[in-house]
Parts: structure tokens; C-alpha cells; sequence
């Protein structure tokens, strides 16, 4: 009671059966089964963006966050490796600013086999994958060198952003570039909406990639995770009425999630 | 703990000097034969498998501790004891990952300063800083000073704090604080009343500035704090903006995060992932 | 040696260095970019040494002599690989155990994390007794009531499959405008309150160039009580 | 993306170059710091619950400090953590200070201490103590829950901590009364509340930048933080308790005016705005 060291009984079925939903929509998608997605306005800005890029001659800079290799990251470079296809088949040059070592070998991989995947391996230049610095500031004032030196038509900022985003996002504004933005963490948020083109917010963030790629996969996925915010929703339903009901020690979903100790 | 004794027992310090480095050395070449031996045995396939298999234990390793039953004061399972070690150990893994940066670094000021590109002085700039940082840095480090540290310091302990105290951390601070003036100037052009949505960001972004400040408390201070209209003083007024209208809404946000992570850490664990990285080809 | 008076003008002009960039990005904005950027490379080499592999990986092995430590840098050896084509699936093998982690330790936070701000929501929404027309305005209307609509209205938001049409969808969609909404005002009132920390900082390095830069020149300065 | 060359007075109040908006803030800036304009503070709830945990820890246990800051938000920790180091001596409560990232914070932190030490005749290794930078971020927490003196190794001096007369007695995390992290990096709390507040009951409190605090109003709410110093502003109030104005109360009052400005400068675009729409003439943006 009162303790999260460990999962008690509750906690194992119901992790349990979230991650069994979540993996059966991902079972029935590739099996065939036609999965609807609504319309995210930012992520539809994505081809428009690097579009823009290919019409005026010049770079585009990706950002895939501060974060070390997690499961935010992992999702910035699934997006990455989508823009990067756009943008390889534009035959338009793609500079990605990097803040962790450890992510540097996988952006590299990702980047590589984008431009493998539409035939034009090429055009992938190492040089263009860069490891700025590990130390978020030194990163920002260097993202920033890039932006501007480079002139960079088009900003895509996915993935772990802290306080150095407004750095990133206002010099870029000021220099013209057209900017997409997505972050999980709200923190960020508020600004990329006042100096960004195009906002991905919270959870589109993760619906990203099953929106873009249309795998199966993962708008099956997609699809499961929307059950799951349903069970998640009823679980604050039934808590609230019985926190209504019921005075705090009496209140048996909040002992099962560990709480009331 | 049983298993530093199992590791003790698998794997015992060298007993003297001469010894350790034998077993260093027979280490290093008996790992390089088994990567030789997995990367001739094994074709496409089996490479996949071995990969997806490595992504499934690991996570299954750290998932597992947490939801397998615990039993004992402190509540623990088979898996507890391991928590620990292991997690250092992947630290230390990770920790030799800095050189794949520092090379990508070094290859593109080099080329820069190699072939006189425009601006090659700053690629120069940046060699200087960083063979500075690196020198004196370890020599500080290895004068193994007493602390606190005496008056009057040796040169390169001095030499260290110019660069860290007087360059390293002022251009941390000062870059920081460049954000003082975008926030005002994104402030001044986004909060316009456009749209319903821009008014109501300007409106909550008005009462949480002003209310934070002493002169909020002070335009307002003539409600009485004891009456119920106290809520209306605007520090009440942004406190309650913060906490009651704010947090539920990142909230909402913070639930659908979690599943789509826990969704993403599924698909990760289980190599049901695609996308270009996570893609069937080798 | 001391090195204070060279501290103070060196952090003095790194400082004005980087605010050359409010202008325009410009050569002295770029050579201080440079410069720290440089810095930060050698310092995470020094750091990754002092603070990490020294203590926790060279001298257990070396000097406690557990030899099996020497697996550390063979195993973190593969990322290198990456740089090429036959061999970069070692390199996956590698990160394959990290990706792996990565998702065991979110599973490991799940409830840790989400749990209490899960059992944090259950709010009561009923008349207590002895509340009052000011209890029920302030405490129930406006922290639990509004709370709660809220967060349905912002988690409705997030539903990405369900078509905004028929009866039940267009409900979703009229809920997920009014999420929206709130959305705003949260952004807002995160941006408003973000203001007083950005100026906090800028204050900060103010009080350093006026009080002890300009102050060690001119003691009226100093004297002003910064 | 250059805009149309302003014409009018409502185009030009709605288009204030840049870096006008830049002097003017530096302006106000430099006049209140020489010139200020003083106004009274008071206390807040969050503020007064970091006061209270301070004072309600059992005299056997110890709290943590954990400085996880740096130079780049010193302008705000820094004086959080002096406030809470004042506290934790005013109530005669023995602190160690830690921290996971970035390894500055502790440094400064311990200068910090040593000055406010002075002040109490307080004395290092009985009264408070240094664990120093620890790497490796979770694991360090999962290791220290178990094994205190294993898991933190040497003290900020490089002796082993087991050694500190403070310290005997002190095996796991139940000898720890409270946590107060004092931070600038977001994850610092997700860390601690998932590794150490929820399994164990360690009771928490932060002192986070204003930037931060809004995401961690929820755990306040739900108990997991005791009290939150949010910014400059937490400091200063926090001072004001400890009866030790200093430089977070100078900021404040600085703060006060820039707010006047920024206010200002978002009423005058919007007047404009408004002023251009009344007459029919607003530009597609």
C-alpha cells in the first residue's frame, strides 16, 4: 500500500492489457485491417515545408532534440527518416544537428539508409550529419550558426526540447526560414506556437509517424493506443465517482494505484 | 549480495599485475573471436534475430524487475540485485560513445581548416578551445590539489578556471540569457487578438506575468485577502490559472504521452517497429 | 597565480560577445559560437574521464584488478562500427541493447510516474456539508468541477481515430474545440510564467556586468547596492 | 520574411523592429537595478510548504540537496539553494548536498554552503556535508535506495562518505528525511519521484526555474512535492522567510518593471491591431 517500488495485481492486468490492446491493433492492421486517421494539421505542413525548400535552392535543418537515445528520440528519427526520403527524392540537402553522441551513429544510419531507400545514395553526405556539442547552449549557439550560415529555407525541431528551443526558433524566424515544430513535453510548447509555421503538440507527436508512413503497423498501433486513453479516461471516470461517493480511505482504485499511503 | 559473489565467482580478480594484464589480453582476443565467429556464422536472418533478440531481453530485463511478484523486507525478486550493476555497466557502455561525436566534430573543423574554407579561422578557434580544455582540464584534475584548494593556485589549476569560470560558464549564462529578449519580442508579436485561440494564450499569459510580480500584488492590493473576493487579487488570480486551469490541461497531455510512449517502447521492445532505421533490409 | 582579475574580463567580454548576436548573427557572434562549442567538446571528453570511466570503469579494473571490466569497451566499440557497411550490424547489435533499455525503463516509470497523477484527478465533485455559496463557487466549481472538465475535454483532444462525424463523433469534435481551448490558455499561462525566468537569467548576467565588471572600474556602481 | 514598409502610426505600433524591443528591455533592465522602485513581498503556499518540510524533518534524518543547476540558471537556483541551505540551518537540521547533472552544480553549491556554514559556526562533516557529483543519473538513485554509502562513493573532497561523523548511521534511503531538488533540468523530479519518492515515501521538495514549475503544479497537487520554490520569485519569498534579502528580492523588484514593459508593448501591438482592423486596412498575415 502506498508503494510503487514494485507492480501490485492491479497494475499487472492493467499494464498487461493495455499493452495487449496496443499490440493486437498492431496484429490486425498487418493483417489487413483499414485503420482510420484524422487529419494533423502540423504533420500535413511537413511536405509543404520541404517543398519550399526544393523551390528556393537551399537546406533544410532537422533537430532531433536534446535527449539521448529514448523513446522520444527514437520517434524524432522516425520522423527524420521520413523527411529525409522527401527530401532525397527533391534531391534537396538536409543538415541534421546532433547533441548526442549516442544518437550520432543511429541519425547517421537513418539518414544513410533514407537516401539508399528512394536510389540516391550519392547524395548522402556525412559531413552533413553533425555533432554539435553536448552541452545545450554550446548546441543552440551552434544550431543557430548553422540556420543562418547555411540558409536554411526550412526548421524541423522534433523531439526533446528544453530551454534552448526559443533560441533555435526565434533566430530562425528572424532569418526567414519556414519552421515545423513537435514536442511531447508541453514545457516547450507555448513558444514554438509563437515563433513556429506549423505546431505538432503532445500526443500527435507520437501519432506522427503512423500518420506520415501510413504503415500499417502503426496507425494499428495508433488505433490502440486510442482504446487505451479510453480505458484511461474510464479509470478517472470511476475514480472520480467513487471519490465522490466515498471518503479517500474507502476509495479501493486509489490503494490499487498505489496511492492513499 | 548473491550476485557479486556469482560474478566473483565467474570472473575472479586477477590474483597479481602480471596477471591481470595476461587475462586483459586473453579477454580482448577471446572477444574478438566471438565477434569474428558471429559475424562469419551468422547470415541476414540470423543477425535480425539476434538483434531483436538482444532489444527483447534487455528490455525485459528492466520491465521484468518491476512487475515480477517481490517478497522480503526489503520487498525484492530475483531480479532486484542485478538493478544496479547492470545499470552502471550500461553507463560505462554508453560513456565510450563521446568519441563518435568528438570524430564528427574534428572531421568537419578539420576539412575546414585543411582546405582554408571561409571561416577557417573559427574552425581554428575551435581546435584551440577544445586542446585548451582537454590539457588543462586533465591537469587540473591530476595536481590532486588539497580542498578547499590553496591561495595562491599553480598556473595550470589558474589556467583551468580562466577557461571554465571566465569563458565556459559566462557563454552558458550569457547564451541563456539571450532568451530574455526573444521571449519579449516573440510575446509582443504573437500575442495578438487574431483569433479567438491567440486571445485566450494572451489572456492566460497576462494574468500569470502580472500576477507573479510584486506590482500585481500591488495593483490589486486594495481586495481585502480574508473576503471572497480575494480570488480576484491578481497573484490569486495567476496562482489559480497555474494550478487549476493549467494543470489539468497538461495532464491531459501528459496521459496521451504516456500511452503513445508506452505504445512506442511496445513496438521498440518487441522489434515490431518500422521506418526507415527499423526497416527489414540489412 | 591568480587567476581572478583574468576570470572577471575574460567572462566579461565572452559575455558582451554573445549579445553581439542580438543584432545579426556577425564574425564575433560565430568566433564565440567557436570557441564554446570547442570548449564543451573538451570538457565532455574531461568530464566523461573524471567523472565516469576513471572512477567506475579504470580503476575497478586496473587497480581492483577485476579484469572483466575490459568487456566494457569492447561492447561500446561496436557503435564504431557504424562507419561500415559489412560490419555496421554489430553496430545495431549494440544499439539494438540500448533501444531494449530505453523501453524497459520506461516500463519500469509507467506507474511510478502516471499512477499518482492518475489518483491525483479522482476529485470529488459533490456538495460537502457546511460549504456555503462561496465553498461551492470557489472550491468546487472552480478547482474540481473546472479540473475535471478540463481534462476530459484536452484527453478528448488527442483521439486520433475516430472521425469527427455522426452523432458521436461530432460530440468528440465539439469536445476536442473546447480542449483545444483550454490547451491555449495552458500555453498561455506556461508562456507568462516562463517570461519571469528568462528575465531572471538576463538580470543576472546585468548584476555581474554592471556590479562586478563596470563596479571593479567605477565604485559609484559598486555602490549602488546591485 | 520582411513585412511591408510600415506606413501608418497603427502599422508602426504594430511592428516594432526587433531590436527596439531588445533595448528597450535592457533599458528597464539597467534602470531598476540602479535606480529601483521597491515593493513589499509576501509569502506562498508553495513557498511556505518547502519552509514547513524543512522544519518537520526528524532530527535522526538528513536532508538532500541536490544542486542540479549551473551557471546558465544560477540566477535563480543560486539564491534557491542559499534560502534553502538557510533554512535547513535556522531549523538546526543536518543537509547533504548531491547532484546527478551538470557536475558544476555541486561546486557551487558548496560555496554556498561554506558561507552560510560560516554564519552558524556550522561544521562540515558534522552539521552538513558534500556527497559531490555523482554520474550515471537513475542508476545512482536505484544504487543509493539500497546502499548509501556504496552507492555515493567519495564525498566532494574525495574521502569516503561512510567516514563523515554525520553519516554514521546512515545505511539506505530510510535514514533520509527529505529531498529538496534544486534544479533547472526537467526529468531531474520524474527521476526521483519514480526511483525514490514512490517506492520509498522519501518526501520531496523542489526549487525549480519559473520555466519549469508549471509542469511539476500537478505533483504539488497530488502530493508528491511538498513545496516548490517557482523561480526567482520562490526564492525571494523564501529569503524573506529566512530573514535573508538578497539577490533574488533584487530581481523581483527588477522583474516587476520588465512585466510593466513586455504588458506594454503586447497592449500597444494589439491597439494597433485594432486600431488598422477598425479602419478595414489589415494585411493578410
Amino acid at each position: 500500500m502506498g508503494s510503487l517500488e514494485h507492480a501490485n495485481w492491479f497494475m499487472r492486468i492493467l499494464f498487461l492489457s493495455l499493452c495487449a490492446i496496443i499490440v493486437a491493433g498492431v496484429l490486425l492492421a498487418q493483417r489487413g485491417r483499414e485503420m482510420f486517421i484524422r487529419r494533423i494539421p502540423g504533420l500535413t505542413a511537413i511536405e509543404e515545408a520541404v517543398g519550399r525548400a526544393t523551390e528556393m535552392g537551399r537546406p533544410i535543418f532537422f533537430s532531433p532534440g536534446l535527449d539521448s537515445i529514448n523513446i522520444v528520440t527514437l520517434q524524432a528519427l522516425a520522423i527524420l527518416s521520413y523527411i529525409v526520403r522527401l527530401a532525397a527524392a527533391q534531391a534537396t540537402r538536409i543538415i541534421v544537428g546532433l547533441r548526442s553522441p549516442i544518437v550520432y551513429p543511429v541519425a547517421e544510419e537513418s539518414v544513410r539508409e533514407a537516401y539508399d531507400a528512394v536510389g540516391r545514395p550519392e547524395n548522402f553526405r556525412p559531413d552533413d550529419i553533425r555533432f554539435i556539442s553536448d552541452e545545450q547552449f554550446a548546441y543552440a549557439l551552434g544550431a543557430v550558426g548553422i540556420i543562418s550560415r547555411e540558409e536554411v529555407a526550412t526548421n524541423f525541431l522534433f523531439g526533446a526540447f528544453y530551454a534552448e528551443a526559443l533560441i533555435l526558433t526565434e533566430n530562425g524566424r528572424a532569418l526567414g526560414a519556414l519552421q515545423v515544430a513537435g514536442c511531447p513535453e508541453p514545457t516547450q510548447i507555448p513558444f514554438f506556437i509563437a515563433t513556429c509555421d506549423y505546431v505538432v503538440i503532445g500526443d500527435e507527436y507520437y501519432a506522427a509517424s503512423a500518420y506520415l508512413t501510413r504503415e500499417p503497423t502503426l496507425t494499428g498501433s495508433l488505433v490502440g493506443q486510442d482504446i487505451c486513453k479510453a480505458i484511461v479516461i474510464a479509470i478517472i471516470a470511476l475514480g472520480v465517482g467513487l471519490a465522490t461517493v466515498f471518503a479517500p480511505e474507502k476509495n479501493f482504485l486509489l490503494t490499487w494505484l498505489g496511492g492513499g499511503g | 549480495m548473491w550476485f557479486s559473489r556469482l560474478l566473483q565467482r565467474l570472473f575472479p580478480p586477477a590474483p597479481t599485475p602480471a596477471a591481470l594484464y595476461l587475462y586483459l589480453a586473453l579477454a580482448v582476443v577471446g572477444s574478438i573471436v566471438i565477434i569474428v565467429a558471429l559475424h562469419r556464422l551468422l547470415g541476414p536472418r540470423g543477425r535480425r534475430w539476434l538483434i531483436a533478440f538482444v532489444t527483447f531481453i534487455a528490455g525485459l530485463f528492466f520491465g521484468l524487475e518491476y512487475f515480477y511478484p517481490v517478497h522480503g523486507d526489503p520487498a525484492k525478486n530475483f531480479l532486484t540485485d542485478w538493478i544496479e550493476p547492470v545499470s552502471v555497466m550500461l553507463t560505462v557502455v554508453g560513456a565510450f560513445t563521446v568519441g563518435l561525436g568528438i570524430y564528427s566534430l574534428l572531421q568537419v573543423h578539420g576539412r575546414n581548416l585543411a582546405q582554408r574554407r571561409p571561416g577557417w579561422h573559427n574552425s581554428l578557434a575551435f581546435f584551440l578551445a577544445t586542446f585548451a580544455m582537454l590539457v588543462f582540464g586533465m591537469w587540473e584534475h591530476y595536481l590532486h590539489l588539497p580542498q578547499p584548494p590553496p591561495e595562491v593556485v599553480p598556473w595550470p589549476k589558474g589556467i583551468y578556471e580562466i577557461l571554465f569560470n571566465g569563458l565556459f560558464a559566462p557563454l552558458q549564462a550569457a547564451t541563456f540569457s539571450l532568451l530574455a529578449f526573444y521571449i519579449a519580442s516573440a510575446a509582443y508579436r504573437a500575442f495578438r487578438v487574431r483569433t479567438g485561440e491567440a486571445a485566450l494564450m494572451m489572456a492566460a499569459a497576462f494574468i500569470v506575468m502580472i500576477g507573479q510580480v510584486p506590482v500585481g500584488a500591488w495593483l490589486t492590493s486594495f481586495i481585502p485577502a480574508d473576503s471572497p473576493a480575494a480570488f480576484f487579487r491578481l497573484e490569486m488570480l495567476g496562482e489559480w490559472v497555474l494550478r487549476w486551469l493549467n494543470t489539468p490541461a497538461q495532464r491531459g497531455i501528459i496521459f496521451g504521452i504516456a500511452v503513445g510512449a508506452l505504445a512506442m517502447s511496445l513496438r521498440i521492445w518487441l522489434s515490431l517497429e518500422r521506418g526507415t532505421f527499423f526497416s527489414e533490409q540489412s | 597565480m591568480n587567476p581572478d582579475l583574468y576570470i572577471l574580463w575574460a567572462a566579461a567580454i565572452a559575455t558582451l560577445g554573445v549579445y553581439t548576436i542580438l543584432y545579426r548573427e556577425n564574425p564575433i557572434s560565430r568566433l564565440f559560437e567557436h570557441i564554446f562549442v570547442g570548449l564543451s567538446a573538451g570538457y565532455l571528453i574531461v568530464a566523461t574521464w573524471t567523472l565516469n570511466l576513471e572512477g567506475k570503469w579504470w580503476n575497478p579494473m586496473i587497480h581492483d584488478k577485476k579484469w572483466y571490466w575490459i568487456f566494457a569497451p569492447i561492447v561500446g566499440a561496436l557503435f564504431y562500427f557504424i562507419y561500415s557497411r559489412r560490419l555496421g550490424w554489430l553496430a545495431r547489435l549494440i544499439m539494438g541493447l540500448f533501444f531494449g533499455t530505453a523501453a524497459g525503463t520506461f516500463f519500469r516509470q509507467f506507474f511510478p510516474i502516471y499512477s499518482p497523477q492518475i489518483y491525483a484527478c479522482f476529485k470529488p465533485l459533490d456538495y460537502q456539508a457546511g460549504m456555503g455559496l462561496q465553498g461551492v463557487i470557489f472550491e468546487l466549481v472552480l478547482h474540481n468541477w473546472i479540473f475535471v472538465i478540463i481534462l476530459l475535454t484536452v484527453m478528448s483532444y488527442f483521439f486520433f481515430s475516430i472521425p469527427h462525424e455522426g452523432r458521436f463523433g461530432r460530440n468528440l469534435g465539439r469536445s476536442a474545440v473546447l480542449g483545444r481551448w483550454f490547451l491555449m490558455i495552458a500555453f498561455g499561462a506556461m508562456f507568462g510564467n516562463t517570461v519571469m525566468a528568462r528575465i531572471s537569467l538576463f538580470i543576472g548576467r546585468m548584476q555581474f556586468l554592471l556590479k562586478d565588471w563596470l563596479g571593479s572600474l567605477l565604485p559609484w556602481l559598486a555602490g549602488r547596492g546591485i | 520574411m520582411s513585412a511591408p514598409q510600415p506606413t501608418t502610426l497603427s502599422d508602426r505600433i504594430q511592428q516594432i523592429p526587433r531590436h527596439y524591443v531588445y533595448l528597450l528591455l535592457a533599458g528597464v533592465v539597467v534602470w531598476q537595478l540602479l535606480f529601483p522602485i521597491r515593493l513589499p513581498i509576501t509569502p506562498s503556499v508553495p513557498t511556505r510548504g518547502v519552509y514547513d518540510a524543512v522544519a518537520a524533518v526528524p532530527d535522526d534524518k538528513l536532508i538532500i540537496i541536490t544542486t542540479d543547476w549551473d551557471a546558465s540558471t544560477q540566477a535563480e537556483t543560486g539564491p534557491q539553494t542559499q534560502a534553502v541551505i538557510h533554512a535547513c540551518f535556522q531549523n538546526h537540521k543536518k543537509f547533504v548536498i548531491m547532484n546527478l547533472q551538470p557536475p558544476m552544480g555541486v561546486k557551487l553549491a558548496q560555496d554556498l554552503a561554506q558561507e552560510a556554514a560560516a554564519e552558524y559556526g556550522a561544521v562540515y562533516g558534522v552539521d552538513y556535508a558534500n556527497w559531490g557529483y555523482k554520474y550515471g543519473y537513475e542508476n545512482v538513485l536505484m544504487a543509493m535506495a539500497k546502499n548509501i554509502p556504496n552507492a555515493i562513493g567519495d564525498d566532494f573532497y574525495g574521502k569516503p562518505v561512510g567516514e563523515l561523523p554525520l553519516m554514521q548511521g546512515v545505511e539506505d534511503i530510510h535514514a533520509i528525511g527529505l529531498v529538496v531538488i534544486v534544479t533547472g533540468l526537467s526529468a531531474m523530479t520524474e527521476m526521483w519521484v519514480g526511483l525514490i519518492q514512490g517506492p520509498y515515501n522519501t518526501p520531496l521538495a523542489a526549487a525549480y526555474t519559473a520555466v519549469m514549475a508549471p509542469i511539476y503544479y500537478p505533483y504539488l497537487d497530488s502530493d508528491q512535492l511538498k513545496g516548490m520554490l517557482v523561480g526567482a520569485k520562490g526564492a525571494a519569498e523564501l529569503e524573506a522567510m529566512v530573514d535573508r534579502p538578497g539577490k533574488a528580492v533584487a530581481i523581483m523588484n527588477v522583474q516587476s518593471w520588465a512585466h510593466v514593459l513586455i504588458i506594454a508593448l503586447i497592449l500597444l501591438g494589439n491597439l494597433g491591431y485594432l486600431f488598422a482592423r477598425g479602419r478595414g486596412g489589415e494585411r493578410q498575415p
